[in-house]
């Protein structure tokens, strides 16, 4: 369904990053997406980092020049949204290891939520560039979960990437599952790593998306249509995709290297 | 068992189901998905000269069930980076059709001439995109056009050209005798029907551009009266397309004088799994009315139907 | 409460629904009771110089809610039996507007005068019936042909006249522009679209005429595409007709560029009631979006929409 | 809905009326009718005759061209059918005087079964113009009806109109309701006659029809539609409609006196 709606909210994340909540009726469960319309702009693909109740949310973080001018959106403001479209994140396993970066924590916030409600043991691997990048830092520790920081100048947590506390973790710790989303290249290593223990992983994966229907194949990932197979993938669906990691493609459906 | 394959214009389909353009038609890997699902063929997405990123977001609007609406824009990548995609849909066995789209006869001569050398089985050419500015209707929405068009690609290539043309004029079988004068091999219709949304709260039009197409169970009133209208004015075959979800829908395009049928927005409401349904559906629908082969059923609709007793069974 | 009454043409309507031609036209007490039920005013079914059956049946198909294929073939008493039903009509109160469909200029201006002298508040011609043989689109479909007729018809009558232009062209705003310099006062869009259906249980056309009009919800974005790219290259109002069945589908007529709407197809899915249900939800709609009246909303989706931030509340 | 039926059996009820059987889904109801398109033919609107169970019939007389045809069709050839349309006869009344001329039998018997099954006592007066074609005699007798029998030429019980034991019945017996079916002259008659000692009556009326989706207009009936609002009126809806008894449209829309 599409409907549009009045931003009851607007949060500022870290500096470059906003949650919006609004009223969006449709039932949806952590993982999935709706595709958010700003009216005067374009329309692109969030995960709903809110999924519970009817006062949903996404968390939008400034990539390119529509991103960043959503940043200005106020509450009162309205919004076109459709969706929720795609799968989600299986909360079942007792012992998670989830490894987030950059906008990434968007839709794992609510699936960890959803984890620790089934009273698992999660632990999260945040990492951004730098300390006040960390995105929802506060909420995962609010529900519980064991917080493993990185950032890339060493502000916060570990100096490097998240990768490196994530598989120093898959080789110590004992873990169900392992769920990631972040850079593709990121991820990547994270199913190599998790793979080399013999862990199934789940990831979020991002392709450009335009009818989100399963129809228009701008999302497509090897055999597989993000908006409708995804965007939670297993790693043995990864596996077969060639370009998982490697390339992507444009608005044009062009393939680009990542 | 009933027959399902037929020839079109040369090619030999194991079904008369093709996958309509523009769906799944951007990566190889999903033209080989449809084909794997059991498509007779693929139609690729409509390939330009150079790339183009389509229209900006919102490019879509779904009625519940029984249309689309679309405005894409022709996103493509380009005629150079296209050949990769077609050698994955081939390698995986499908039967590919290119389509393209240009702006001038030269520019669809040029560009039939780098698809044929892909190795595709035959061209398609958009001549009916409701919304692209310069393209489809815009440059093949008169005989003239589509003639001048026809011909040049005719002169450009050896493989079968089929001609897609648009119900939103006043006489499409007036195009699609242009397109046979001019030496296609095949016209297919339609493609989508002009159309437009409003969103009443943001006092706008929904999609990006403004106008689009419809597509989906609502055209296909409209399709079948492109097809059936055309059928006893040209002696070349005809591929339907526009609403087809069922084997009946397909059935009445078969019967209305289509040799072969597209099937696009099914996919969206339905999934790839259509076409697996679609020819199963067809073979069964076949049987029971004892009609031995799809063949058969072509063009059945235009038996003249006196006025008298009742149909014997 | 959001003010409904819309001035069309000079004719002061209590609500932009009217009644559209063809439906619960052909009695006096059918088009009272559309007035009663809440109508704005009412269509007459089209009507010609002498007396049709229309076709023999069937005469319709129709698709579960979202659609309505028919060709009555313009069954009608005649002009010459019709001013005791308009009489009627006039009676109760209503507003009526006199459709009229003739196969030249000189037949168009002689049933204006006879329509002319029944007491009706205007005229719509129809020029664009898509299944009637002589008639509709085959006497009206392009520009000059519009403008012959509306020209004929203005020079004989005094009333304010509409032309009812068709959707199964390549420019309908050519036909309403060429309405508007023949002197129509308003121009009516869209009359039904062509289309056919196939019983493939009796490999024939359901419709006895084989070629119907697609009405209903099907053709919504259809309409609204032909009102909207229209509304920017005239300068006479619009009426929006095509799929209207709640207040919402009005409101997107009236932001499109329509100054009043016409519903057919929602009396055969909703009954009567639809009329009161519609002028009670437009009222609301509107409160909702805080636009005062009606009137207000006309051509609001127009607003040159720049790309930029989100738009205010 | 419509369907496409194939007839299963075809019964000679009289020498000018023939009843056709074949499988249709949809529930129906006694009262309310089909529209029957004969594929190379016209379609025209028939009450259903048999209501229970998928077998549903049509009885029809020949009237016309088309109808006269119809007497041909033999069992396997196909028939579209769309519908049921319309409403019913209220089965409930418990003493019930039934007025059947012509073809008003086909659409009566059925409503006359449903009476039956509740115990309800009916009494049928039935006419038409010579003994052999009165319409579904023996199918009324074997439901436990009592028959008052009328001809135009005395071949069987009185000689003349129906309306004549009909008005007889009405002073002497006691009823609770009236049906009438038939000939709008005698519908007419019985409605006054019924009236005159305080009865309500139930009329199932004829129009032409062609959409029978309350749309066209073609059955317009005073403020009513036959096809949506009817077929089966009371006699306070007919007291409403001028033209009751007085005139019809034909397919033109012209008023034609009856
Ligand atoms: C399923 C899914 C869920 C997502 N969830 C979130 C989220 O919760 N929070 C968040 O901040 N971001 C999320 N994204 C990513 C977000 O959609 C892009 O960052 C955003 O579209 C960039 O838009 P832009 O115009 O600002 O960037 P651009 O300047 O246009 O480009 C920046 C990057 O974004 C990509 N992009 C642009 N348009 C689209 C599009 N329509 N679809 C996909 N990618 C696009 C470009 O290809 C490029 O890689 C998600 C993407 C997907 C596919
Ligand atoms: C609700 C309803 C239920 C009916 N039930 C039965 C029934 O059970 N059995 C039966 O024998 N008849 C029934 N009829 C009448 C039957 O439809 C007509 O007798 C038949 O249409 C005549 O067709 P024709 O072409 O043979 O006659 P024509 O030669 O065309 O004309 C004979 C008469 O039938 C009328 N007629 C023709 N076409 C139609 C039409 N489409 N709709 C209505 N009237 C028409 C004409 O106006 C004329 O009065 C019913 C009619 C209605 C409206
Ligand atoms: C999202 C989308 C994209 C399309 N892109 C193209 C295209 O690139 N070239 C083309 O010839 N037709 C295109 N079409 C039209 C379809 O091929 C087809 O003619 C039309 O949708 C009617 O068929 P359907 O109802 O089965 O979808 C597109 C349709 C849709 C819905
Ligand atoms: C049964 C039927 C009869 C119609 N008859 C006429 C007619 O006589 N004259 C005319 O101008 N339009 C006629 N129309 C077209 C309608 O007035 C209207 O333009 C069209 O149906 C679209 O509106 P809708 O979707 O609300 O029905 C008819 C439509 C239907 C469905
Ligand atoms: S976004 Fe169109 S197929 Fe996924
Ligand atoms: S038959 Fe059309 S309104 Fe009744």
């Amino acid at each position: 369904m599409r409907a549009v709606v009045r931003v009851e909210e607007r949060v500022a994340e870290t500096p470059t990053t906003v949650t919006l909540r609004f009223r969006y009726e449709p039932d949806a469960s952590p993982g999935q997406f709706v595709m958010v319309w700003l009216p005067d702009d374009d329309e692109l693909p969030m995960s709903l980092s809110y999924t519970r109740g009817t006062l949903k949310g996404v968390t939008i973080k400034a990539m390119g020049e529509t991103t960043r001018r959503s940043l200005g959106i106020a509450p009162g403001q309205r919004i076109g949204i459709r969706g929720p479209y795609g799968n989600c994140f299986d909360p079942t396993p007792r012992r998670i290891l989830v490894v987030a970066g950059g906008s990434g924590s968007a839709v794992l916030a609510p699936a960890v939520e959803a984890a620790r409600a089934l009273g698992g043991e999660v632990t999260v691997a945040l990492g951004a560039t730098t300390a006040p990048e960390l995105l929802f830092r506060e909420r995962f520790e609010a529900m519980g979960a064991r917080l493993v920081l990185a950032t890339d100048d060493g502000s916060a947590g570990e100096k490097g990437f998240v990768t490196g506390p994530a598989e120093r973790l898959l080789r110590e710790g004992s873990f169900d599952a392992v769920w990631t989303c972040g850079p593709e290249v990121m991820m990547r290593k994270v199913v190599s790593a998790a793979g080399a223990v013999g862990l199934p992983v789940r990831c979020s994966v991002e392709r450009h998306m335009k009818c989100a229907l399963g129809m228009c194949d701008a999302c497509a990932l090897g055999p597989f249509h993000v908006c409708v197979d995804g965007p939670v993938f297993t790693d043995r669906q990864l596996a077969s995709a060639e370009d998982f990691g490697r390339f992507h493609r444009d608005a044009s459906g062009r393939r680009r290297p990542l | 068992m009933a027959d399902l394959s037929v020839d079109l214009a040369g090619l030999r389909l194991r079904n008369p189901f093709l996958l309509a353009s523009g769906v799944w038609g951007e990566s190889g890997e999903s033209l080989a998905g449809a084909h794997r699902a059991g498509a007779g063929g693929v139609v690729t997405k409509s390939i330009g000269s150079v790339g183009r990123p389509g229209y900006p977001n919102p490019t879509i609007e779904s009625y519940d069930g029984w249309g689309l609406l679309n405005a894409m824009g022709l996103p493509n990548p380009g005629i150079d980076e296209y050949p990769q995609e077609i050698a994955a849909a081939r390698a995986a066995g499908a039967t590919v059709i290119g389509s393209i789209f240009g702006a001038d006869p030269g520019e669809f001569a040029d560009l039939a001439r780098k698809m044929a050398a892909t190795g595709v089985a035959a061209l398609e050419l958009n001549l009916s995109c409701p919304h692209a500015e310069g393209y489809g209707t815009e440059v093949g929405g008169t005989p003239a056009e589509v003639g001048a068009i026809v011909r040049e690609v005719v002169r450009a290539v050896r493989l079968p050209v089929i001609a897609k043309i648009t119900p939103n004029t006043s006489d499409p079988a007036a195009l699609a005798e242009a397109a046979e004068r001019a030496g296609a091999s095949a016209v297919s219709a339609i493609n989508t029907v002009r159309a437009l949304a409003i969103d009443v709260r943001l006092a706008r039009p929904v999609l990006a551009h403004g106008l689009g197409g419809l597509s989906g169970r609502a055209i296909k009133p409209v399709g079948l009266a492109c097809v059936y209208q055309i059928f006893s004015r040209i002696s070349i075959p005809l591929v339907g397309v526009g609403g087809i979800s069922t084997a009946e829908d397909a059935l009445e395009y078969l019967m209305a004088g289509a040799r072969a049928v597209e099937v696009g927005t099914a996919v969206a409401f339905e999934g790839i799994g259509v076409f697996g349904r679609l020819a199963s559906g067809l073979s069964v629908l076949l049987d029971e009315l004892g009609l031995g082969s799809a063949r058969e059923a072509v063009g059945l609709a235009h038996r003249g139907a006196g006025r008298g007793a009742a149909s014997p069974a």
